[in-house]
């Protein structure tokens, strides 16, 4: 990197209002920016990352978080003494931002072109007919069709990604120095994500800027970064070129992040070679139904299209998927939670979608699911001993086994058998999400329906959760349906994998085959989106 | 004997009507012009008088249409379009000699023969009051031109009070006759012989009556006109009054406590005459069907134990007289000597339930009644108050029910209460508005404003029936005057108040509440100041 | 474009179902009202004659079979005849329809001074968070939404018109001074300040209220991050992104408000004197006049659904995104 | 006490409370301390507070105004609290079936709900009152006809939420019962808003029935603050004080009530309460 640097942070400190977790978000942080290089901030929430970002656009959640100590200097000029207006006239013009969340950084009730007209109007004004070529060419450089319909649309109009291309005109429409990007591809489905990726690496190339890209995926980092930051508990461990961190990462903190990157690689694992199949689904559909007063207005959405699989003891099938691809339909189907409108899904050969509440009761032990949100999933008004122990219970377990089984259970996944007289809101995510596997486990099932059981947790916790899924797999034979929309955990945990495209399941093979020569195109787009295939993370130790 | 007195009579109610009709001031000074502005409040539904009797009709159908006779304030008659009357010796005839210069409010001349339609063929069809009232006739005859003879079944003194212009208003045959009395295009524009003409009505606005030029009496009216103004609110009557922008208010137009305020102004006269003809009574109307109240003492004990003097003072602010008995102070054959007196006395009353077996049980409490409020605005409810805390204090618990007027009305009229509030008019004489409430024969379920208390006393029935029949006044007298005190000892029901009805009046103008009928008569003799 | 009138079409189809469920429940509750029309007029007529009573039977239907006398009503409020008052002596249309153009001004000027001051305070003390601005606001709001509006109403009396003389006490112009043109607007200009600033107090208060508490909500929002980022001026930020995008749930409550508005003006016009349907409301309960009463009701319903309907047409306008949930 | 910290850390809920408080404390002791009846006429009419020790003065009629105030907090109390638990019980049924059962009963049971918001609730309160004839019962059975609709609202709205929630599909697919599942799962999670909206009635009904009574369509039998400030209106000029002190009664009362309110919520959603105030 030659010449001054575009961006210099300084030891920079960031102090949380009194009462929050720790006393700082950041602290001490020191790096820099350069013309034309991407760097990456890289770390688990709560690092401090974000917090880093919003300082250097002067954003920070005004008066409770401030930076108390440091620099930060754009060209030499420190941003953190600069006047409110000083900031004003650099932000927008000179510093770009985008978001994490697409959906909600648009401006709900304002049209698209009037969005990035103010930008524009602000700080360098055009005459009208200027300003409308310009947002034009602006809409058409981030890859927008039809600018002219477009500009007239309102947000809501627009898909999540045709949103963030829009947050990237608006962030780039009077060529900034410097573009912060906040997790901008994090809220995407994967191949928008690719999509979106790609064009923040071309713009910037293009115009030579600097851009400040903080995220939690190596993935993405081994897709963008020419350097690359890492940081934990607000300080920054490691910071080196991309090369350097990913392959020889020096921070045991880096080198464990990176381990626990689950390998877009199809671990080998011993088929269940022909045990029995526990769970068959054969041409099952759900269409879900807007009713209307006016006839005719209703609306249909057919979410799962005649899907048919069959699962084996033991076996674990990935069902992978984009947003609204209807695998947590079918999965929610499957576990009884939604009527099929139609097909079969037979339990040990008995087809259960017909069934009513009471003959559905003695099979609700036989398949039990684990849910995404770690948060939402456990009643905060029910102790954790409850939360298991309700399920024995209401199928006339006695209280003294029901209780024994959950201490066991509690030991079982790795939690003090304590826990069982707290409350959830005492425990952290991964806990939580223990906490529900024993629930489901709790019932002795054959089945385990995992939906996205991983998506929410911060990359290490991710890989524990998933040792101990697999862990608990082998232990009692359990057969699963594991929801994912994240292949490289797919490629980890599943013997075969269904990919699901609006509705249907387009290829379901052995994992390894389908990673290896993906037949359907939709299937080969998919794999190639996976930010940072070529990188394969090195397995420390 | 009796008829010469009787023509006597009524040739000195002639004498006295050329002083009385024609007050002093009048004859010489009376200036012409101006026009009185009055309140009306609610707006009439319609001004035809024979087909409505409603308070604000007869406001504003009071100058326009006339009846036969007028009354005094102390309810002698007075002559009005019939200029004199003879009553034949045994009480059966009545021969009235009209006014021959009259004219109908179009040109045409008043007759005997308008006369013998409105009472023989409009009135009994539409007017409920009249109907009873010329049912009593055997024949009702033009004699000649200007003369007409009406002869009863049996002798009724108070005929002689039935012809109040909105007891028995004369219409003009010409226009009625033959045709559908309710749906005739003329009711639009009223056709009378009154000293005022019909001129316009702004509904919701106003109604103007200009002078009739050709008025039957010389030189009436002094005024060019009469306009009414339609004023919703209560509180912007009163204002208007104050600040003399109108002249009159009347009946129920200025709230009780706005009266004194107003009274006092130096622009403002005050008068609580000119209702004689209907002079109500407030009472509590009392069930006598079901103990306690079948027991003419508890009703005695409830009368001594209501502060009756109190609800003058502090709930009508002074608008009203204690009533004592059946019989209005204003109506005729009132006799204060001859009623039973209850002062406020809680001793006596308590030692009445006592004497009855009642004695104070939980909480003080002898005894439990319903009473309804009566449904027509605030100064009820206060008296309501009043009363079930008055009767507290002797340990009678009253539960006090709200209804509507319609509620109220089919509760009373079908006996279906214990006690409740209530007003009667009078109309001037005990047979037209006293007998009713209190004689067997009215015992008739359905039917409101009767006998619905249940009340039997045989001898009051014998009374109320032979009263009227007397040609004697004295021996009248002396029947009503024994009904008096049998009806105070009895307590059929608990008399309150004998309602007063303010007339206020811009001192500007004279002579606009010179009879009986009040703010509702002619106004011929009105005139400024 | 189809989504928005879809939008409006899908209101107007319920709101003709209020207003046909609203005659529906008219109907019962005459059915419930007990009293019989014919005998009060009889009675304030001095007569209890039979015949008499029998023939207004015979005038008003009264002695049809219920089931005929509810389809004569039916008739009625579709051809607009709400029935008659006993009491008032006139067609309740008629007696409806001279109050109600005091009662729209009474209820439009109050509505009118409620958003207004409602939302600049509310805007003001959530821009001025946590400072004295916003205690001062924030608890007058929270006494003025206490406070009885009658009462509030009627102390506003007592200060300006009895103690201070300032302004008139009541009713709706100065009768009979017969002013015109210009003198005749501001006087009743005059009548009009007090009952609408008591009518629009309370909703002030519950503006103001939301208004903060919406402007707090959207500010923490991500889009007002991004106009941030853009480097707008603050002023902008809280009138463009903040201010604008809080009010749409004022708009929303606005519609939902006109019910407790109008019922409002029975106290208030009752306390002042104002010569509308309120006041109407509160002569008809005094004499428990059920007919005009509910033909008040049902007149206040319609205008009401009329004012959502008006509001939910304007909220398509302000808000694009409402053709999503059509 | 986690609740009870909370709750005590809003100073003006605590002021709330405590007014609240004094507010029961006199309804509960006004037979002690006023043993006559409120209706009984106590001296002359129209006296000033003060003068022949009268407190508050005395009315058109003579009656103690202290009185009727101590009086009418056990009648406004008690009418706001039985009405409140009317409406209570009507929207958080209407609402926890519509909301848990979904589908064409929510339907049904949201028209009914918007239908009954829609029509303006205060002449529809009148009228009810005034066709029933007033009494306790009519008054308290209208109020909470006319008030439960939000209410339902919001428990329909918790238990559309909760039912998607995954705790309450996990109990499904533990195979739980309905029963089990509302009064287990949904239900101690739908209270708070439940609470709070609750103690935000009863300041709605306080005002409600005092705005009825001021009309005179109050039970005649009960003095009520509304009533003594309907009584009064006519004679404000003269007599400021008849009607002043019952208001200021009511406006204390329902200020405490919603500042208990606000303190509530904070305390029951701390993370909400936070963005109303931070």
């Amino acid at each position: 990197m030659s010449g001054a640097p575009l961006l210099a942070i300084e030891s920079l400190t960031i102090a949380l209002p009194a009462g929050a977790e720790r006393a700082h978000a950041v602290e001490g942080i020191s790096l820099t920016l350069a013309r034309n290089e991407i760097l990456c901030i890289v770390g688990e929430s709560g690092s401090g990352k974000s917090m880093t970002a919003h300082a250097i656009m002067g954003l920070l959640p005004q008066p409770h978080v401030r930076a108390t100590a440091g620099r930060i200097l754009y060209q030499g000029e420190d941003l953190l003494a600069a006047t409110p207006a000083r900031l004003r006239a650099l932000r927008g013009h000179k510093l770009g931002m985008i978001f994490q969340e697409p959906m909600t950084a648009l401006h709900p009730i304002m049209r698209i072109e009037a969005q990035i007209a103010e930008v524009i109007q602000q700080h360098a004004p055009l005459d009208r007919a200027a300003l409308r070529d310009r947002v034009t060419a602006l809409l058409l450089s981030v890859g927008l069709p039809d600018p002219e319909r477009l500009r007239r649309a309102y947000p809501h109009r627009l898909s999540g990604g045709q949103r963030q291309r829009v947050m990237i005109a608006m962030a780039l429409a009077l060529e900034p120095d410097i573009l912060v990007a906040d997790e901008p591809t994090t809220a995407l489905d994967v191949t928008t994500q690719a999509q979106i990726l790609a064009l923040i690496r071309d713009i910037q190339a293009a115009r030579q800027m600097g851009v400040l890209l903080i995220t939690h995926d190596f993935g993405v980092v081994a897709e963008v970064a020419d350097r690359v930051a890492v940081m934990q508990h607000g300080r920054i461990v490691e910071l080196g070129p991309v090369d350097q961190i990913l392959e020889a990462p020096q921070h045991p903190y880096t080198q464990s992040l990176i381990a626990a990157v689950p390998r877009l690689m199809a671990v080998p694992k011993p088929r269940a070679a022909e045990a029995g199949v526990v769970l068959e689904a054969e041409g099952v559909t759900k269409t879900f139904r807007q009713r209307s007063w006016i006839p005719g207005r209703g609306t249909e959405v057919a979410a799962v299209k005649a899907v048919s699989l069959s699962l084996h003891r033991g076996e674990t099938i990935g069902l992978v998927g984009e947003s609204g691809s209807g695998k947590s339909t079918f999965a929610r189907c499957v576990v009884r939670l939604l009527e099929a409108d139609g097909g079969a899904i037979r339990l040990d050969g008995t087809d259960i979608v017909p069934l009513g509440r009471r003959a559905m009761r003695p099979f609700r032990q036989r398949i039990q699911m684990v849910f995404q949100d770690p948060y939402a999933s456990l009643n905060p008004r029910r102790l954790v001993g409850d939360i298991i122990a309700a399920g024995p219970l209401a199928h006339g377990i006695a209280r003294a086994e029901a209780e024994r089984r959950t201490t066991e259970l509690l030991a079982l996944v790795g939690l003090d058998p304590a826990a069982s007289s707290r409350y959830p809101h005492e425990f952290s995510g991964g806990q939580r999400q223990r906490i529900g596997l024993a629930r489901a486990l709790a019932m002795q099932p054959g089945i385990l329906v995992a939906d996205e059981p991983v998506s929410a947790l911060d990359v290490s916790v991710q890989a524990q959760v998933l040792a101990l899924l697999a862990d608990v797999r082998a232990r009692f034979d359990l057969a699963m349906l594991f929801i994912t929309h994240d292949l490289r955990v797919a490629a980890q945990v599943c013997d075969r994998v269904a990919v699901m495209y609006r509705g249907e399941i387009v290829e379901l093979r052995p994992t390894a085959e389908l990673f290896a020569d993906p037949r359907h195109p939709y299937v080969r787009e998919l794999l190639a989106a996976v930010p940072g295939k070529r990188w394969l993370p090195a397995v420390a130790g | 004997m009796a008829s010469r007195r009787q023509v006597l009579g009524s040739a000195a109610a002639i004498l006295a009507g050329t002083t009385v009709g024609l007050p002093r001031l009048a004859r010489a000074q009376a200036k012409r012009g101006g026009i009185l502005t009055a309140i009306l409040n609610p707006e009439p539904p319609l001004l035809v008088l024979g087909l409505n009797q409603q308070a604000p009709t007869q406001l504003v159908a009071g100058k326009i249409y006339q009846g036969l006779l007028r009354y005094d304030f102390d309810l002698k008659p007075l002559p009005s379009l019939a200029k004199s009357w003879t009553v034949s010796p045994d009480g059966l005839t009545y021969t009235f000699k009209l006014e021959e210069a009259v004219k109908w409010h179009d040109g045409a001349p008043f007759t005997a023969e308008d006369v013998v339609f409105s009472c023989a063929k409009f009135l009994p069809e539409v007017h409920p009051r009249a109907r009873a009232t010329f049912d009593r006739c055997e024949s009702i005859t033009a004699v000649d031109r200007f003369t007409v003879a009406f002869k009863l079944k049996a002798p009724f003194e108070p005929f002689l009070y039935a012809f109040l212009p909105a007891g028995a208003p004369m219409m003009p045959k010409h226009i009625y006759d033959g045709s559908d009395f309710r749906a005739n295009p003329k009711n639009a524009t009223p056709i009378g012989t009154g000293p005022f003409k019909f001129k316009e009505w702004v509904k919701g606005s106003h109604i103007h009556l200009v002078r009739n030029d050709e008025y039957w009496k010389p030189g009436r009216p002094f005024l060019d006109g009469v306009t009414y103004r339609v004023i919703p609110d209560a509180a912007a009557r009163a204002l208007a009054m104050e600040t003399g922008q109108m002249d009159l208010a009347q009946g129920n137009d200025v709230e009780a406590f706005d009266v004194p305020r107003l009274a006092a102004l130096p622009h403002i006269e005050l008068s609580k005459k000119g209702y004689e003809t209907v002079a109500p009574i407030s009472w509590i109307e009392l069930n006598h069907r079901g103990a306690p109240i079948s027991d003419k003492r508890f009703r005695q004990a409830m009368m001594h134990a209501i502060d009756r003097e109190f609800i003058v003072k502090n709930i009508f602010f002074g608008l009203g007289r204690v009533a004592h008995g059946p019989i209005n102070t204003a109506t005729r054959f009132h006799d204060a000597k001859s009623v039973k007196k209850y002062p406020l006395d809680l001793k006596r009353a308590e030692a009445l339930l006592d004497e009855m077996g009642l004695k104070p049980g939980a909480g003080g409490i002898r005894a439990r009644i319903k009473m309804m409020v009566l449904p027509y605005g605030e100064v009820w409810v206060r008296q309501a108050e009043f009363v079930k805390q008055a009767l507290r204090r002797v340990g009678i618990d009253v539960t006090l029910e709200s209804n509507d007027a319609g509620g109220w009305v089919k509760r009373i009229g079908d006996w279906d209460y214990e006690t409740s509030f209530d007003f009667v008019s009078q109309f001037m004489d005990p047979a037209m508005g006293v007998a009713r409430t209190y004689i067997s024969s009215n015992i008739r379920k359905g039917v409101p404003f009767t006998n619905t208390m249940g009340y039997v006393n045989p001898r009051v029935d014998e009374l109320f029936d032979a009263a009227p029949k007397q040609t004697d006044p004295a021996r009248a007298q002396a029947m009503y005057s024994e009904l008096q005190a049998i009806l105070t000892e009895d307590v059929p029901v608990l008399w309150l108040t004998e309602l007063e009805f303010p007339v206020l009046i811009n001192k500007k103008f004279r002579n606009v509440n010179i009879d009986a009928n009040g703010p509702n008569s002619e106004f011929d003799e009105a005139h400024l100041a | 474009m189809g989504g928005r009138l879809g939008y409006i079409g899908q209101r107007l189809v319920k709101a003709v179902f209020v207003i046909l469920g609203i005659i529906v429940l008219n109907f019962l509750l005459i059915r419930l009202a007990p009293g019989d029309p014919a005998m009060v007029l009889a009675g304030e007529a001095g007569a209890a004659d039979p015949k008499f009573i029998d023939d207004l039977r015979r005038e008003f239907g009264l002695d049809q079979p219920l089931w005929r006398q509810l389809l004569i009503y039916m008739q009625g409020i579709l051809s607009f005849d709400l029935g008659f008052s006993y009491r008032q002596k006139a067609p309740i249309l008629d007696l409806i329809l001279q109050r109600l153009p005091q009662t729209i001004l009474l209820t439009g000027s109050a509505l009118t001074f409620a958003i207004v001051a409602g939302v600049s305070l509310g805007a003001l003390a959530a821009r001025n968070v946590g400072t004295w601005w916003d205690t001062v606001i924030t608890t007058l709001a929270l006494l003025v939404y206490a406070m009885p509006q009658f009462w509030l109403g009627l102390m506003l009396v007592l200060l300006f018109s009895v103690q201070l003389g300032w302004l008139p006490t009541f009713g709706m112009n100065s009768i009979s001074a017969n002013y015109t043109g210009l003198d005749h607007v501001l006087d009743v200009g005059r009548h009009l300040i007090l009952p609408s600033l008591t009518l629009g107090m309370f909703f002030m208060a519950v503006y103001a209220r939301l208004t903060r508490a919406s402007m707090l909500e959207v500010a923490d929002l991500d889009f007002v991050r991004t106009g941030r980022a853009k480097g707008l001026p603050e002023g902008r930020i809280q009138r463009r992104y903040i201010l604008r995008n809080a009010l749409l749930p004022v708009v929303t409550y606005a519609g939902l408000q006109a019910g407790y508005l109008v019922g409002g003006s029975i106290l208030i016009e009752t306390v002042f004197a104002w010569p509308g349907i309120g006041r109407l409301a509160f002569e008809a309960v005094l004499v428990r006049d059920y007919n005009l009463l509910l033909g008040i009701f049902i007149v206040a319903s319609v205008l009401v659904i009329a004012f959502n309907l008006l509001t939910d047409i304007l909220y398509t306008v302000v808000d694009p995104r409402i053709e999503l949930s059509a | 006490m986690d609740f009870l910290r909370r709750f005590a850390r809003n100073k003006g809920a605590v002021l709330g409370a405590a007014v609240l408080a004094g507010v029961v404390l006199l309804a509960l002791l006004a037979p002690v301390i006023f043993p006559d009846s409120p209706w009984e006429i106590a001296g002359p009419p129209f006296r000033r507070p003060g003068e022949m020790g009268f407190l508050l003065g005395t009315d058109t009629l003579g009656r103690d105004v202290a009185a009727g105030i101590a009086h009418g907090a056990r009648v406004t109390l008690l009418l706001s609290l039985v009405s409140t638990a009317v409406a209570l019980s009507i929207g958080v049924i209407l609402g926890a079936v519509a909301g848990y059962h979904g589908g064409w009963v929510d339907d049904l049971v949201m028209r009914f709900t918007e239908f009954f918001q829609t029509i303006p609730n205060f002449i529809l309160l009148v009228v009810l009152v005034a066709i029933f004839t007033p009494s306790i019962t009519s008054i308290v059975t209208a109020i909470g006809i006319v008030s439960w609709p939000p209410l339902a609202r919001i428990v329909r709205g918790e238990f559309l939420t909760l039912r998607s929630r995954e705790f309450v599909q996990a109990a499904h697919v533990l195979g739980q019962s309905s029963p089990r599942i509302i009064f287990g799962e949904i239900l101690p999670n739908a209270l708070s808003p439940v609470i709070v909206s609750a103690s935000l009635m009863v300041a709605t009904a306080v005002l409600l029935e005092s705005a009825l009574s001021f009309l005179g369509l109050g039970d005649p039998n009960l003095m009520s603050w509304g009533y003594m400030i309907g009584a009064a209106r006519t004679v404000i000029r003269h007599a400021w004080w008849i009607s002043f002190f019952p208001g200021v009664a009511i406006a204390l009362t329902v200020l405490a009530l919603n500042l208990v309110g606000e303190g509530l919520s904070d305390a029951l959603n701390p993370r909400l309460a936070r963005k109303g105030r931070a």
